[in-house]
């Protein structure tokens, strides 16, 4: 199973973060099983920063550790902070994915947002990082590559 | 840790009987076959023999069997063979939308040198509707292939039937016969087929070698130019212990026939209830009826088939899947689509393959960490319901 | 009675070194390289690392390295991949009269189909010259085919300064060498060729195994359609314990390169000082100078080589000859004939060629029992003055 | 060397009637060295019976198995015995030759022909056997199987 790194393989053995959050503050899914990936993430905030994050993932070994990892990553961090986390953080941190699985680390990426966005939404929240973001679009772009890629 | 290895149709390791036969002609019998003097001679006599050998497995005669690298370049020969030879009387080619890409890229790269594909459905089941065939032959016709046994769903075709239609209209017809080889009874005359592709690989024989049988009779140019190897048809210095374990191979396939389609198919269909009873929301893909005796395609809904595939591996269990994720072009399996399973559904498909190594205990263990590995999974799916 | 074999050009055997390589990638290690699971991953890693050694031995980067199924395939890929891609560009090739059939037949191949050949005429010492191939040059010429070392009279061929002149035409050159693996120092680089073939079983690999060499950036149609195996370009499952004894042979051939030349053109050069000495009428065919460090091709005036073969056989002697006699169309050797050699000679022409098994005790015992064929045969001969 | 029965190899490695004759009755020549076989044939003839033959081959093997057995089976018999003699028959002596190998007997039996033919011209004798039979014709014809076999 050269496919994947150890740490790829620890994160989609034993994923952190499995599962969802009762009552959660903000709640995001990306992706769509027609793809073979889809992503759910739910956050728990206070004063601005992420206290808590589960995800729930349909999707290949690459797709679960970048759930896992992404979670991790956000969980303490403020939610500018969990903004500014891109999909090639979260690929340095799994030490690395092979090329053609990259496109399962821009998932994890887009749910966390979509996380936030869904959070901001009811909170009446905006910020910097979610300029431009529609969850809708992105999903089409994804759906593009999942046929193209 | 239990080692179970399920994907016999991918590949079968060589038996012990065939490599012993094989060794001697790496070293000291290395003489090449094309070379008058006696080691040359010997090396002859020993793919003559296995020519015999294999000719005997699919009922042929010896001179209607060439050997050629594998399957793939038996597939290739036939069907690029077939398109130059009978251009002048056609076009138009007609095969299935379920066949090995062997098959369908060869196809598509006739497609851009002026050459016309139909691609057949199937039914649901994976069978190719005989109608539906006879409705594709046009005047430009020259050539339809199709499968003899699926690759995925292990699928059955009825070749007999098809090639009658074929010949009744005087047209060339060609059948993939790799994954069939071994695992159902084979007699090219009683098919009335005009060409088969074999390969060694899958019956417990050398990856490497496979084989083209042409009808007596049926005319076909030439794929691999050079030498006057192979009655001047296959050129290239033979591949001598391949030639030689894919012979044994055929010998002992042809012997264990029955007692390994018994045992094999009586393994499968344990293995389909064991799975169906213990695990929800599972589904059969393909025919039960007509069917690879060792195939069991089955997609475990809400979660994806890499995934599943890697936790097994963990398990020591190897089996393949027919998802996207684990494909180098990211796209699902044709021939699931082809028989209509939903998108969702590909991915979460995986093929098993049980073989002549394969115990009820390994299949007992499997069904264990299976139950263990679908769980796990669909715990964590984002879209199972459970 | 002492074995002694002398055809180390038509086809070596594998070192045992080489075959113990290769013996677990047959039972144990047997996976498909295309599955994720472990086996098969081991199996892509066994390949990958067999593409390192190869790659090596010809200072080519790895991803420039396919495995096809021989030398043959590799060169009817070369040739008629290059002639699909490049057709839109013009249609007319060059080559020698010297090529192995190999190349002669697919390059005929391609006249039935619409391109044009010029097959250059080569010097009497064997060797192309530049001038001739700058001459032949067309607006429409696609590709340059020029083998670097011949088969039958060893003859090595200035492929570095060939392939400057295509180069400075913005032409595609492609060299067979098969002969010259293992045998003179190869690299790509320094050579400036496009695509370059080779051959396992003639450095003490396995039969059944080639390669082609394409450099980065030369885009070269398919030649086997199929799956996604080596890099998309080359479709069929892998021969796995053949292209790792590739692997192994290329290693040994790169380790023992200098002392196997040393060795083995100090035995050949004994040889043909101690036949010329000891038998009149004797000819050496080809450039002394510019040869492959183990061929010796020689004539026997008045007498026909297929009988010298058959007597030599019984004396424990292998050996080739270009009689027309021995061939399966009763033609006479095109090289010999290329350079010149009137047919009578042709007839009497024998192929020694030595290699890493060869020792001077054999070679001693192949002069006395040659002197007493060749008196023998002469002694029979309706020609000969003796 | 499965190519050729134990009979050839038996002809071939140790062949019958090899040399000349000094003073033969008849001589005769066929094939040429531009073809690989060339077989010259010379014959004592007493009483019209062929009281002895010897050959010179260049060529194959089975042409040399061919000379020795020719001349063996012609040894002892009339000169119309001997014209009637058949490649066929000279291929059934030697227990079969491989196909391509047929044309080394023909040979053989031309050689014979002309053999007799130069004892008939010398000594005024005509043979019904010999009736059409013109040695330079055939060279061509020989000459022709030898470029398209
Ligand atoms: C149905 C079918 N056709 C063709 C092939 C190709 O044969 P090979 O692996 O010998 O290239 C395979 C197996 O890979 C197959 O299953
Ligand atoms: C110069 C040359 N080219 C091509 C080939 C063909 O290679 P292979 O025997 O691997 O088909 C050979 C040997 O047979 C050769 O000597
Ligand atoms: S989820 Fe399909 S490739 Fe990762
Ligand atoms: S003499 Fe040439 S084949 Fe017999």
């Amino acid at each position: 199973m050269a496919m994947y790194n150890d740490k790829v393989m620890d994160h989609f053995m034993n994923p952190h973060n499995v599962g969802e959050l009762e009552n959660a503050d903000g709640s995001g899914t990306y992706g769509s099983p027609v793809c073979g990936d889809m992503m759910k993430i739910d956050i728990k905030v206070e004063d601005d920063v992420i206290k808590d994050a589960k995800f729930k993932t349909f999707g290949c070994g690459s797709a679960i550790a970048s759930s896992s990892v992404a979670t991790d990553m956000i969980i303490g961090l403020t939610v500018d902070e969990a903004l500014a986390v891109t999909n090639k953080q979260i690929i340095n941190e799994l030490g690395g994915l092979p090329a053609i699985k990259i496109h399962c680390s821009v998932l994890a990426d887009h749910a966390i947002k979509s996380a936030i966005y869904d959070y901001a939404q009811k909170n009446g929240k905006s910020y910097k990082g979610l300029e431009g973001f529609d969850p809708d679009a992105d999903e089409d772009d994804h759906h593009d590559s999942c046929e193209v890629e | 840790m239990r080692q179970v290895y399920l994907d016999y149709s991918a590949t079968t390791p060589v038996k012990e009987d065939v490599l012993k036969e094989m060794i001697p002609y790496f070293t000291e019998n290395f003489g090449n076959p094309s070379s008058l003097y006696t080691i040359g001679a010997a090396s002859k006599e020993a793919i003559e023999k296995a020519r015999t050998q294999v000719a005997k497995l699919i009922h042929a005669q010896e001179k209607e069997l060439f050997f050629t690298s594998s399957g793939t370049e038996a597939d290739n020969w036939a069907v690029l063979g077939a398109a130059d030879t009978l251009k002048a009387k056609g076009n138009h080619i007609i095969t299935t939308k379920i066949e090995h890409h062997a098959m369908l890229h060869s196809c598509e790269y006739l497609e851009k040198h002026g050459y016309e594909v139909t691609y057949l459905d199937v039914k649901p089941d994976g069978r190719v509707d005989p109608e539906a065939l006879k409705a594709a032959i046009t005047d430009k016709t020259i050539l339809i292939s199709i499968m003899f046994v699926n690759n995925e769903i292990g699928t059955v075709e009825p070749i007999k039937e098809l090639a009658a239609i074929a010949k009744e209209r005087g047209i060339l017809f060609h059948t993939d016969a790799v994954q069939a080889l071994g695992n159902v009874p084979i007699d090219v005359k009683d098919l009335g087929v005009d060409l088969m592709s074999i390969s060694a690989h899958k019956i417990y024989g050398p990856k490497g070698i496979g084989a083209l049988y042409i009808r007596k009779g049926v005319k076909l140019s030439n794929f691999i130019h050079g030498g006057g190897q192979e009655s001047k048809k296959r050129a290239g210095t033979e591949n001598l212990p391949g030639i030689v374990g894919f012979g044994k191979a055929a010998e002992l396939a042809g012997e264990n026939l029955d007692s390994h389609v018994a045992k094999i198919s009586g393994l499968r269909d344990y293995f389909i209830d064991q799975i169906t009873s213990k695990i929800e929301n599972v589904t059969v893909n393909g025919s039960r009826e007509f069917r690879h005796p060792g195939n069991a395609n089955l997609t475990f809904e809400f979660i994806e088939g890499e995934a599943m595939l890697l936790y097994l591996d963990l398990r020591g269990i190897a089996v393949s899947t027919g998802s996207a994720c684990s494909s180098a072009s990211l796209s699902p399996s044709h021939v699931l689509s082809a028989i209509g399973v939903p998108v969702e559904n590909i991915h979460g498909s995986l093929r098993f393959t049980v073989g002549d190594f394969t115990t009820k205990e390994d299949l007992d263990y499997v069904v264990t960490e299976l139950v263990e590995v679908v769980n796990k999974l669909r715990n964590i799916s984002s879209i199972s319901k459970t």
